[in-house]
């Protein structure tokens, strides 16, 4: 059996996190606008499925686009300078986290969810056609398995055997929805019933997940078709930056005095027939938000730490500051270029 | 009347609608914690979670409609109706004339629209005129917390369906949610007057299809709506700097549209400015020039609207939004013309 | 173990089947416009099914509709004259075969493959909230299988528990495209991983159709979910009346002349390199053609002559008699009604 | 030049376009049977059946044009575009925005459109004017065998996403597929010069965005396309009995809009009637009205277009679309005004 090169994982989910890191602080000064969904908590399975990746293979992503495409090596200045909207970024400011292409990678992204699902299997089937052996893969989240578009491409890459690989980064929420209480069946299964491989992983494990996606991988470069990958891993960072179900767990006590009220009104507003039951809706509220923190700050597996158990302590450091500088140079790449705009 | 947010009036609305009538209930995304205060008061029964599914449950909502529910099916974003679009074009809107006129679809389509606060091409548009294009269909868009807790009431009563939008401008929470306003580093550019107002309790009933005079005028007659309503409000002053009095009127309603209340003030200054935050094409700014065309009258027309795919760069953003700029240069133009 | 009632299932089958053919013949005759889709083949999935509907259900029904809402009790005369397009019609002439509603019998259709399983979450939720112990059923294709719309249903359906039957006739084709070609997995498996019971049945065998729709519909009135019966069924008119495959397969001589020049100008044509390639493509047109052919009127299994074998021949003549003499009212009332419009 | 129907004019611009190409691919449900010449010609892979899974197959055309094919993608009939709506509005017409314009989506989406064979409310739609709302796609409505041709070509080589409809009452086969034509016991109102005509070999690209002049007129122009074309030409002689002389326009593209041609002709008749078998409102001929309005041209305007649901019934379906007796009302009312 192959074996993963453990120092590469390392390194990509070391810069993959570095790079969100240095997003967020970014957008908690103000130089992102809108929405920043990060993909802290998803870097070993990016890294543990992208290892595979060979030139002329395809990507298609959803909302939490950046981390996949620092694995894929674009230019990471070129993407701050796209998140923070300038004319140099990678979009030349027209796309945003969201929507992140880049031609010569072969990659693009959508924040309509589930629709890195179909653009995946268009992708592989250009690759069917013009050059077999190419793969396209498609992330997507546990929640966007509920969307038709995720559905129907399964049957489709199926039916077509196209050599696309699905790869659903379950960290169980879909912002602040418990993905298992709005699901029937389990999602493994699920794929496997449209005809074909699913493999379940844990998705902290970036070993595990580099072995499932191999065999995926293989499998579609041989054209026998698409695989689905299942892969579990924390939601460490809420759902996008901001949170305010995780803001409420960090200052229970601020929120409290803005949500408070409000809520109190509802409980206690005429007929109060129900109070009883009232006490039990705020309490599910409440319990969501304990299991979200909680999962959040108690029982969250960060990828990077058991990762780093498989390296020596040496070489840790060394991919960690190499990593480190590349990032912190790209910022202050990007930062240079923002100034010159200004 | 009490002073209340955009967002709460709407809630008010559907709280007092809910309290009356035990078949009105709400579906969505997270509406559990979106809507947390009818959540915490009715419970899972009548604000129920749905998995991510805009199709199913939308279609969903126009059988449950059908079978006795009065349902409020919230698609977070306007944008993603598109995956959604079958239930409204071929099911909601047709099944009045399918059944010959003996069966409705009482449904409430509830969604944020709009843009200001850097979300990208995907999140920020309003689709309201493409959404006027079927028949059938209302399409309202307050602009402030009366005409907001007003208009629900109204689309909760209407026994076709309804399209509700809410512009993220004007409900904090979506601001704070998807432009991280709460980071404190960013501002957006907030009109005061649509965000906070008096509202009756319990909220009086707008009339669908009503438009409103906001400012009276003679020179130029300015049709728009939601935050560009706003917009336009502040291009007055520099306007009448300048000598023009324009007149103002808030659509509200995009379907059906406020005819004679168009035609009236179009007949009057005999100048038109549509200011829509829509698309540019194929949309409401034109069906106003043929409402217009149609009545037989003769003015002066131009619009502001948004051209283009929405650009993520707030620089770009602003300006591919009509903004206060565009609008007072478009009405001096065509004021001096 | 409860027992059907066969002469009442037969009853019914030979309803809806004298039901189609009086359409047929008005369709003949160019008194009904557009598509005709008929039913015939289907009766016994649907006796068996609606055999368990009370007061109260819902139908939700796709371009197949006219059965069912024959077995529903919709009057006969009003459904033809609907399709005829007269004002006395069922819904006024506004709707025509592909959207028939009765809102009496709770009871829509739609033209958009797919669509009649969201139609069907909706009566079923409703029913969940104001008339608990209600069913709703959805009828739909094994081609509507592959469409998000039946997809996202089966979870929405089965994470709300909801009281939903979702009736699959499977009758292996989709207009011209054999389903099997464009589908990936088992159907009914595929329904099971949402998490609900499916069951396959042979629709031909009312009895059988008739147990395992017991079984989802007292599931459903109890409360605990919805269910998937998956019924084989024969296509015996083709896709829709006049169905050009069926032509070509029923008058092979006159189809030929028409659409033979152009297939063999479209062989012939110059660059000649792939000549033996083209021959096998043109081959697969027609085994197509021979196959759906072929299942028409070789393979096919008739339900009502499986039924009537439950029946004394004697049963069996009076049920079709009665049957008959039904339908001919019908149609002679609304030829009346017709008539007095021209 | 040779003569050919509608549909085997499309079919041969195709064959054209596939054989010098080969990455062109066209993708739909039952296209072995429906494109049985291209099939037997070019192969599965290249002429390849889907599921009933428009949203799927769709979105993966967007893919399959960004990754280097030319697909077209069959939606069987425009009405079905409703399942599949996101793949169009935000996926194929924002890619090339979103990507700086580094990426483009050389996407034909091929839909057949319209009514008159008596399909009802679901089937027989247009739809043009909502698709032709989303900025960045371009539609076309050929209303002849070489307009059909030529457009088609013209589809294939542009670099971003085409909507190529097809009239059914100009396409035999669907005739005969939807309105059961071969029984002989129907009949329907087939425009003639649409359905067969000369075509060259290999037809000659129409460029997209060009409307035509089909009949020179100064009393007042008439906008058109598609079957209603056809209806307008129908109406002229009993327009000219009365002395109007009506020019008419077939506009052939309905986005972009050829706005020069429609200028020039509404500033020398100074009368504009569109007819439009699209639903009335919020659509093209709202959009024709704001073209010459923005221009400073005031006109008369009128519009026949369909006004609500499609109904069944023949007699009332004759009436709802666009009928010559409607046309030549409006006509003769415009010009005694
Ligand atoms: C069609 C559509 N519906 C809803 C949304 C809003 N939305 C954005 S992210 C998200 C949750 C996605 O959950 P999941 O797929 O599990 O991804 P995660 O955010 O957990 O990584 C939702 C509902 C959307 N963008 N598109
Ligand atoms: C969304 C959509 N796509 C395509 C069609 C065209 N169409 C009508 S019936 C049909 C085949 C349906 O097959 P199936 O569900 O197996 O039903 P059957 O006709 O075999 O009973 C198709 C593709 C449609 N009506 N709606
Ligand atoms: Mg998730
Ligand atoms: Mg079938």
């Amino acid at each position: 059996m192959m074996k993963p090169d453990i120092e590469r994982l390392y390194r990509q989910m070391a810069r993959m996190r570095f790079f969100e890191e240095a997003q967020a602080d970014l957008w908690d000064r103000g130089l992102i606008p809108g929405e920043m969904h990060l993909g802290i908590g998803e870097e070993a399975v990016v890294a543990g499925v992208l290892d595979h990746l060979e030139e002329g293979d395809a990507l298609a992503l959803d909302h939490r686009s950046t981390p996949p495409l620092v694995a894929r090596g674009v230019d990471l200045a070129s993407m701050l300078l796209e998140v923070m909207g300038e004319e140099e970024g990678l979009c030349r400011g027209m796309g945003g986290h969201m929507h992140l292409f880049s031609r010569e990678h072969l990659a693009g992204s959508s924040g309509i969810v589930g629709s890195s699902a179909p653009l995946g299997a268009g992708f592989a089937l250009a690759a069917q056609c013009l050059s077999p052996g190419a793969v396209a893969f498609s992330f997507f989240g546990d929640g966007a398995a509920n969307q038709g578009l995720v559905l129907e491409s399964l049957n489709l890459a199926s039916a077509w055997k196209l050599p696309q690989v699905f790869v659903c980064k379950d960290n169980r929420w879909a912002i602040t929805t418990r993905t298992r209480s709005v699901t029937g069946g389990c999602l493994a299964r699920r794929a496997a019933s449209f005809g074909m491989p699913a493999y379940r992983v844990d998705g902290t494990q970036v070993e595990k997940v580099w072995v499932a996606a191999g065999k995926a991988v293989r499998r579609a470069r041989a054209g026998r078709g698409p695989s689905f990958i299942l892969a579990s891993c924390p939601r460490m960072e809420g759902h996008f930056l901001g949170d305010p179900l995780l803001r409420v767990y960090r200052e229970p006590l601020k929120q409290t005095v803005e949500i408070g009220p409000p809520l109190a009104r509802a409980m206690l507003s005429k007929p109060l027939a129900a109070l009883i039951q009232r006490c039990g809706y705020l309490g599910n509220i409440g319990r969501t938000i304990a299991t979200l923190g909680g999962e959040r700050y108690l029982l969250a597996i960060d990828p990077l730490r058991r990762g780093a158990k498989l390296l020596s302590e040496e070489a840790r450091a060394r991919i960690e500051s190499e990593a480190k500088s590349e990032v912190a140079e790209a910022v202050s790449r990007a930062m240079e270029r923002r100034g010159r705009n200004d | 009347m009490t002073r209340m947010t955009f967002a709460s009036a709407i809630d008010h609305a559907l709280e007092t609608a809910m309290e009356r009538d035990n078949r009105v209930v709400v579906l969505g995304e997270d509406v559990t914690m979106l809507r947390r205060n009818l959540y915490v008061r009715f419970g899972p029964k009548r604000v129920r979670q749905t998995p991510i599914s805009e199709a199913a449950f939308l279609g969903a909502g126009v059988g449950a409609a059908m079978a006795g529910l009065r349902p409020v099916v919230e698609i977070m974003l306007v944008d993603f109706i598109a995956v959604a679009y079958d239930a409204l074009l071929n099911e909601a809107t047709k099944v009045r004339a399918f059944s010959g006129g003996k069966w409705s679809v009482p449904l409430v389509v509830r969604a944020a629209c709009g843009g200001g606060y850097g979300d990208g091409g995907q999140h920020e548009q309003c689709l309201w005129g493409m959404l006027a294009g079927m028949p059938g269909l209302s399409v309202v868009v307050p602009s402030n917390p009366a005409d907001a807790a007003g208009l629900m009431l109204s689309a909760l009563a209407c026994d076709d369906p309804v399209v509700f939008l809410e512009h993220k401008l004007l409900s904090d929470y979506w601001l704070d949610y998807l432009g991280g306003a709460s980071r404190g580093t960013v501002s957006f550019d907030v009109p005061a007057e649509g965000t906070e107002g008096e509202v009756e309790k319990p909220p009086r009933p707008v009339p669908i299809g009503e438009g409103r005079v906001v400012a009276q005028g003679s020179d130029l007659s300015i049709f728009s709506l939601g935050v560009s309503l706003h917009r336009c409000l502040e291009a007055l002053p520099s306007l009448a700097d300048k000598g023009i009095r324009a007149e103002v009127i808030d659509l509200r309603s995009v379907a059906p549209l406020d005819r004679d209340l168009i035609v009236d003030s179009a007949r009057k200054t005999g100048r038109v400015l549509v200011v829509d935050e829509d698309f540019i094409g194929f949309g409401l700014s034109g069906e106003i020039a043929a409402v217009m065309a149609e009545a037989g009258l003769k003015v002066d027309f131009a619009r502001v609207c948004t051209e283009g795919v929405i650009p993520f760069a707030r620089r770009l953003e602003d300006e591919a939004l009509p903004n206060v700029r565009r609008i007072a240069e478009a009405a001096l133009a065509m004021a001096s013309r």
